[in-house]
């Protein structure tokens, strides 16, 4: 790479706790790809689903006070892994756009926010800032065997004129990641069909039939494994996978990762500092595979 | 002057948001006017005999009518006029409908404005002269440029009206989409029985020259005598030769050309004659496909041609051709569906085109009319038919219906039952659009005999569910979400302007819209003429349209060509512009910018001036402003009058 | 009449028959609402359009002038949009220097088919001379001499 | 069934409202049901989503305002992605979410107790404390916790804390909502 890669960082409160090893793979794989997050110093939560359900100055307000804090630190474009801070962040500098209604968004915060700030997902800096084919030639232990479907849940790339990312019906991003480490992809169907998102907890039984959808369909085109990027749909496929097999009575047993987990895997980075062990759905089979097939193929 | 005013109310069009009697009082004010009154419709038998009345007992110079556009009645009122003695150019017209009523509803306003626009229009009917027509010598040979049904219905009917016709296809046949089509709506016959026999009628015609796959270079002249370029476009094969026998064809080892008129459904070998009843059935190499022309190799067909007529060094050729009128019907292109991410985007072999699927249909198509899932070549259970893709959808760009997919969906479900017995077939749709003869009949025949499931809903994805296809859409009569499970998705993919048709209409000087369509001279009252002179339309390059309105188009077009031609003398529009030989000094400008080259130098009394040459002068008036010595005027649009009309709308 | 006084502004539209004029029909068809202060004068092309025309609908008295007609490759008579755009553009250079703004004068393209886009240029058109408010105006009694000066002066 | 008289049951304050709101025009539905073809949570709806836009169309604000299905809506945007219309029809779900909770309608309690308890979450700690949303939640709708399988699975993948993370400007954050909460008042 010619220039250095500097970005802020948002991190999304779910990389605090449920998504633990979204964090902590982004992170990982950045640094080996020389890629500079700084972290958003104290940010605070974008208001996610809940407050945009209430009302939209007051989502905006809980965003642009992040958007606000990147800007204090002199950088102009931010990341995050989680689509749905993604979408708030951004939602929130675009509508903010409008007078009237910045100034009653500035009117709810201490001080009026800089939401100049670009906001990306991780997966859009890799694919675009970094480039699938220098993350091609950085592969040391190329996922051969692996048989994979990447899933991206409704909201990375939707709606097309604010997220600006990718196909909308058939986004590629993770495809073409995960074929470049090596890896077999077979063209999942339901790529951005929903999840069930944050019904998990009020309204299990509707991420049982969702997700479970989503789990039968890998599952009949032949996946080991599905790859995601989103802390929500991650964890409605992993977490809940048991729960969706007593309420389906199916018996999946497909691991859940995060695609940074595999490019990680792929970069040569050991197991632990990506929170391969933080799973639910234990990949040890699928992982096993791929190192048997390496040695084979090496042999 | 005398000059007399009608305001027309044109009912309540006009006088519900326009005072029309104090415009005519207004108007009573003005220089020059001598009479004015307000009328209920103007453009009447009676309102055009109240002018006629006027003209005589007020000894009227000149008239103003304050109506609708002049695009509209300017000829009716100019006749009129003329029925009373008077120059048909000394009349004008204040346009108060178009432009003031119909666009404000703010009485005071409107009056105001329909005032400042009389008041307009008398100032230039007092500068206006009498004008008079030249006539000119004509060539009575037409041109028609498109050989689908529209085009072969236009050319039949001038040259069994005795004119010589030139046809010009862009593909190595005539016949267009209608050839492509298995069976007709909403009588199910055949197309090709239909179509076939008219095919070689044209190709038979002793009054028909065809150019099969030449296109349009460029064109020259003006109505009565226009000069066409034609590009003859290389086809490695000596046409005059050909016999159509096909060995070539059966013998040409490369068989992985692109089989176009077939839809792209099979491959086709690069020398090939596009289907059995081809017209001219002549062979053509697809220089993309050719070993020989690719690689150096092979030559097989030119061994094995028993009439020795290929020619792998073929150039394009170009032939000019001398005309009269030109009727254009160039038709239509299919949608590019594949902005549908959500249907496949081309994604799944199994989700189709409405007119691949009319291949298929076809018992000369590339499945021998057997109906075959493209992958795997079973034949389908469940076919599921989606209505409008491509149509009626603003996200797009495709707000318009393209009116005739209802009807071929009905007739390929109905297809479909007769092809396989056991199948069961779905058709999404949003409105059924059934309006011509027969047609909601045939409809609902689909659905009463033939047990099609009409769904009322669109679908909003397509995904493949182990080797079926799931299609997920609504019914929005049950208000709820729906599922089929489907071996077949034919799409029924609307109508757009076919490609090239904003080329060809610059080349035409004619207009088209927003989407490609060209424009017809007047939507009701004009559908065949066009805006410029001597040419017309037949067929879906108008826009949308199925078999019997392209063919009753094309007749139209033809009638409009034979009328043109019933006189041996065309009467040029005397709104042409005229040298004042005195201003001139000949410094050649004008010669410069005319586009049309109606202007040469001549020479007075040994000094160079400048000279229209009135037939050919188009009165676009581009050297009127050119002129730095207001030499050149153009007639009827001249400096005076046009500042005239700037000073009645300034200086009051 | 003169104009209506506080309500409208005197704007002049110079339009060609085969696009724009048909335009603006197709936007009266569609019943598309307007202000009512334009005035549009007929002409066969823009290619008729003399510059002079426009400088002298401003002496005269118009607040602002608007010129519309076919799309670039769309002209009825095969260049006449292009030789009026060129002069026109001249001639909008030199308004600044006889006292009037730039933004009095606009040229714009309106195909036959746009009845919509004409409502949205008349508006838009409309409000941009609302906004500079009414042109300097020679008046005065010796205001026909001193016109007659400036345009034998052109 | 009831009749619907069109003409006095249309409210036209309530369609003025979502369309000034929304910034969306609802005479551009033509009811194609796109829609509700791609919406994944048609299943659990009471009324569709298409119907919901006929009947805002219409001006039925009560009918519409009941609906549990706008507590169900997950924003997924399927509905505003298809539209051939290229109406938002997310952003209007959002708004009329938005109006039934001011008009006081509890749509589904357990939707609208969870969307709250995470909303008192981040009020008082500047971002999501997980744990302590749970219990809120569960105090709440006084519902038995019926993810207590899940337990055992995540606690030792150390990604449950017991105490929230600790953020410097949770008072700015409180702020935000107490000035909503002054604001919405007016």
């Amino acid at each position: 790479m010619n220039k250095p890669l500097n970005y802020a960082y948002y991190p999304g409160c779910s990389s605090t706790g449920t998504s633990l090893e979204y964090d902590m793979s982004s992170r990982a794989v950045c640094a080996a790809l020389d890629i500079n997050l700084t972290d958003v110093p104290d940010w605070s939560c974008c208001g996610s689903t809940p407050a945009h359900t209430v009302d939209h100055s007051l989502s905006s307000a809980l965003s642009a006070r992040n958007l606000d804090q990147v800007a204090s630190m002199g950088l102009d474009s931010c990341v995050s892994p989680c689509p749905s801070c993604l979408a708030n962040l951004k939602t929130a500098k675009h509508r903010m756009e409008d007078a009237g209604f910045r100034d009653k968004v500035n009117n709810l915060l201490d001080k009026p926010a800089d939401t100049r700030v670009e906001t990306k997902s991780v997966l859009q800096i890799l694919v675009e800032d970094y480039g699938i084919e220098n993350i091609r030639k950085k592969v040391v232990k190329p996922l051969t065997g692996l048989v994979v479907g990447a899933y991206y849940g409704c909201i990375l790339n939707r709606p097309a004129e604010l997220m600006q990312f990718d196909d909308l019906e058939h986004p590629m991003a993770m495809d073409n990641i995960m074929e470049a480490l090596g890896a077999t992809v077979v063209p999942f169907p339901l790529k951005v069909e929903c999840c069930g998102a944050s019904f998990g907890i009020p309204r299990k039984d509707v991420v049982m039939r969702l997700s479970g959808k989503l789990l039968d369909t890998a599952h009949g085109i032949g996946a080991m494994a599905l790859v995601t990027a989103c802390p929500l749909c991650q964890m409605n496929l992993d977490m809940r996978q048991n729960q969706i097999n007593k309420a389906n009575g199916s018996k999946h047993t497909m691991p859940i990762f995060y695609f940074t987990q595999l490019m990680g895997l792929a970069l040569g980075l050991p197991e632990k500092e990506l929170g391969i062990g933080k799973l639910c759905v234990s990949p040890r089979n699928v992982l096993d595979a791929i190192d048997a097939n390496l040695k084979e193929k090496a042999a | 002057m005398k000059i007399g005013v009608f305001v027309c109310h044109c009912g309540s069009n006009i006088e519900a948001t326009v005072d029309t009697a104090a415009v005519a009082a207004a108007s009573r004010e003005f220089p020059d006017v001598v009479f004015a009154t307000d009328t209920m419709y103007t453009c009447s038998e009676p309102g055009q005999d109240e002018i006629v009345a006027a003209i005589k007992e007020h000894n009227l110079g000149g008239v103003v009518v304050a109506s609708c556009t002049p695009r509209m009645h300017e000829q009716t009122f100019r006749r009129t006029v003329e029925r009373a003695g008077l120059n048909r150019y000394l009349f004008e017209m204040a346009n108060i409908r178009e432009h003031v009523s119909w666009i404000g509803k703010d009485r005071e306003s409107n009056t105001n404005k329909s005032v400042d626009l009389v008041r307009m229009a008398t100032e230039k009917l007092m500068r206006n002269r009498p004008l008079y027509s030249k006539k000119f010598d004509i060539n009575k040979r037409v041109l028609v440029i498109g050989g689908g049904v529209a085009g072969i219905q236009a050319a039949l009917d001038c040259a069994d009206g005795g004119l010589e016709v030139v046809m010009v296809e862009k593909a190595p046949t005539i016949g267009g989409k209608m050839a492509k089509l298995d069976k007709t709506f909403p009588t199910v016959d055949c197309s090709s029985c239909i179509l076939g026999p008219r095919m070689v009628d044209v190709a038979q015609h002793p009054n028909i020259t065809l150019y099969a796959y030449s296109e349009i270079e460029e064109i020259n002249g003006y109505v009565g005598n226009f000069e066409i370029k034609v590009k003859k476009k290389a086809t490695y094969v000596d046409w005059d030769s050909c016999t159509g026998c096909g060995i070539c064809m059966e013998k040409c080892p490369s068989k992985k050309a692109t089989d176009t008129f077939n839809e792209g459904i099979g491959k086709t070998t690069a020398i090939n004659i596009p289907f059995p009843q081809a017209i001219p059935k002549k062979a053509k190499i697809d220089p993309d496909f050719c070993t020989k022309i690719q690689k150096g190799k092979c030559g097989v067909c030119a061994k094995l041609c028993p009439s020795g007529c290929i020619n792998y060094e073929m150039q394009d050729e170009f032939v000019t051709e001398k005309v009269g009128a030109i009727v254009t019907a160039t038709g239509f292109d299919l949608f590019d569906w594949s902005i549908y991410g959500e249907y496949g985007a081309g994604r799944y072999p199994d989700v189709i085109t409405s007119l691949q699927y009319e291949r298929m249909l076809s018992a000369s198509g590339p499945t021998g009319g057997h109906i075959k899932r493209p992958s795997d070549g079973k034949e389908p259970k469940n076919v599921v038919f989606i209505q409008c893709v491509g149509s009626r959808d603003k996200s797009v760009g495709r707000p318009y219906c393209s009116g005739f997919c209802c009807m071929y969906t009905a007739k390929q479900a109905i297809l479909t039952k007769d092809h396989l017995p056991d199948s069961q077939s779905y058709v999404f749709y949003m409105d059924i659009r059934a309006i011509g003869k027969l047609y909601d009949e045939f409809t609902r025949r689909a659905m009463e005999e033939y047990d099609t499931k009409y769904i009322r809903g669109r679908v909003s994805m397509i995904y493949p569910q182990g080797d079926r296809l799931l299609v997920r859409g609504a019914d929005t009569l049950m208000g709820a979400q729906v599922e089929v499970d489907a071996d077949l998705v034919v799409l029924a993919v609307g109508a757009e302007a076919a490609a090239g048709a904003g080329e060809l209409a610059e080349k035409l000087r004619i207009s088209y819209d927003s989407y490609g369509f060209y424009m017809e001279g007047h939507p009701k009252l004009k559908p065949v003429e066009t805006n410029t002179a001597g040419v017309y339309l037949a067929g879906a390059c108008q826009g949308p349209k199925d078999i019997p309105s392209s063919v009753g188009q094309g007749s139209a077009a033809a009638a409009k060509v034979l009328g043109l031609f019933s006189k041996d003398q065309l009467e040029s529009d005397p709104q042409v512009s005229v040298v004042d030989i005195k201003r001139c000094i000949g410094c050649g400008k004008c010669i410069q910018t005319c586009p049309f080259g109606a202007i040469k130098e001549m020479e007075f009394r040994g000094m160079a001036k400048a000279d229209v040459i009135e037939t050919i002068c188009q009165g676009c008036g581009i050297c009127t402003s050119t002129c730095p010595q207001g030499a050149v005027q153009l007639q009827h649009f001249t400096d005076n009058q046009i500042l005239s009309e700037v000073n009645a709308l300034c200086r009051f | 009449m003169p104009v209506l006084k506080g309500k409208e502004l005197r704007i002049v539209g110079f339009l060609c028959n085969w696009c724009s004029y048909g335009g603006a029909d197709t936007a009266g068809v569609g019943r598309f609402n307007q202000p009512t202060d334009l005035r549009i004068i007929r002409v066969p092309c823009s290619g008729r359009i003399d510059p002079l025309f426009v400088v002298k609908a401003l002496m005269n008295g118009a607040d602002g002038v608007l010129v519309s007609g076919c799309h670039p490759r769309d002209c009825h008579y095969a260049e006449g949009n292009f030789y009026a755009r060129r002069r026109l553009e001249i001639m909008q250079r030199f308004l600044p220097v006889l006292g009037y703004e730039a933004e009095r004068f606009e040229y714009t393209w309106v195909s036959a088919s746009e009845g919509q886009r004409w409502q949205q240029v008349v508006a838009s058109f409309t409000d941009q001379i609302h906004k500079l408010g009414p042109a300097p105006k020679i008046i005065g009694p010796q205001a026909a001499d001193t016109l007659n000066q400036m345009a034998a002066a052109l | 069934m009831k009749v619907i008289n069109i003409n006095l049951s249309y409210n036209s304050d309530f369609v003025s409202q979502v369309e000034e709101e929304s910034g969306q025009k609802l005479n551009l539905c033509y009811q194609c049901g796109k829609c509700t073809a791609g919406c994944p949570y048609t299943a659990e709806y009471d009324i569709s989503v298409s119907q919901i836009m006929r009947l805002t169309q219409t001006g039925q604000k009560d009918k519409v305002l009941q609906s549990k299905s706008l507590w169900l809506c997950a924003t997924c945007e399927s509905c505003t992605a298809r539209c051939p219309n290229k109406i938002d029809v997310a952003r209007i779900m959002d708004v009329l979410r938005h109006m039934a909770r001011r008009e006081g309608y509890t749509g589904i309690r357990t939707v609208k107790t969870f969307w709250d308890s995470f909303l008192n979450s981040v009020r008082s700690n500047g971002r999501v404390f997980e744990v302590g949303l749970l219990a809120n939640y569960i105090s709440h709708t006084g519902r038995f916790w019926t993810d207590i399988g899940l337990g055992p699975k995540i606690l030792p993948k150390g990604k449950i804390h017991f105490k929230p993370v600790e953020m410097k400007g949770k008072k700015e954050v409180t702020k935000i909502f107490m000035r909503f909460k002054q604001e919405s008042a007016k």
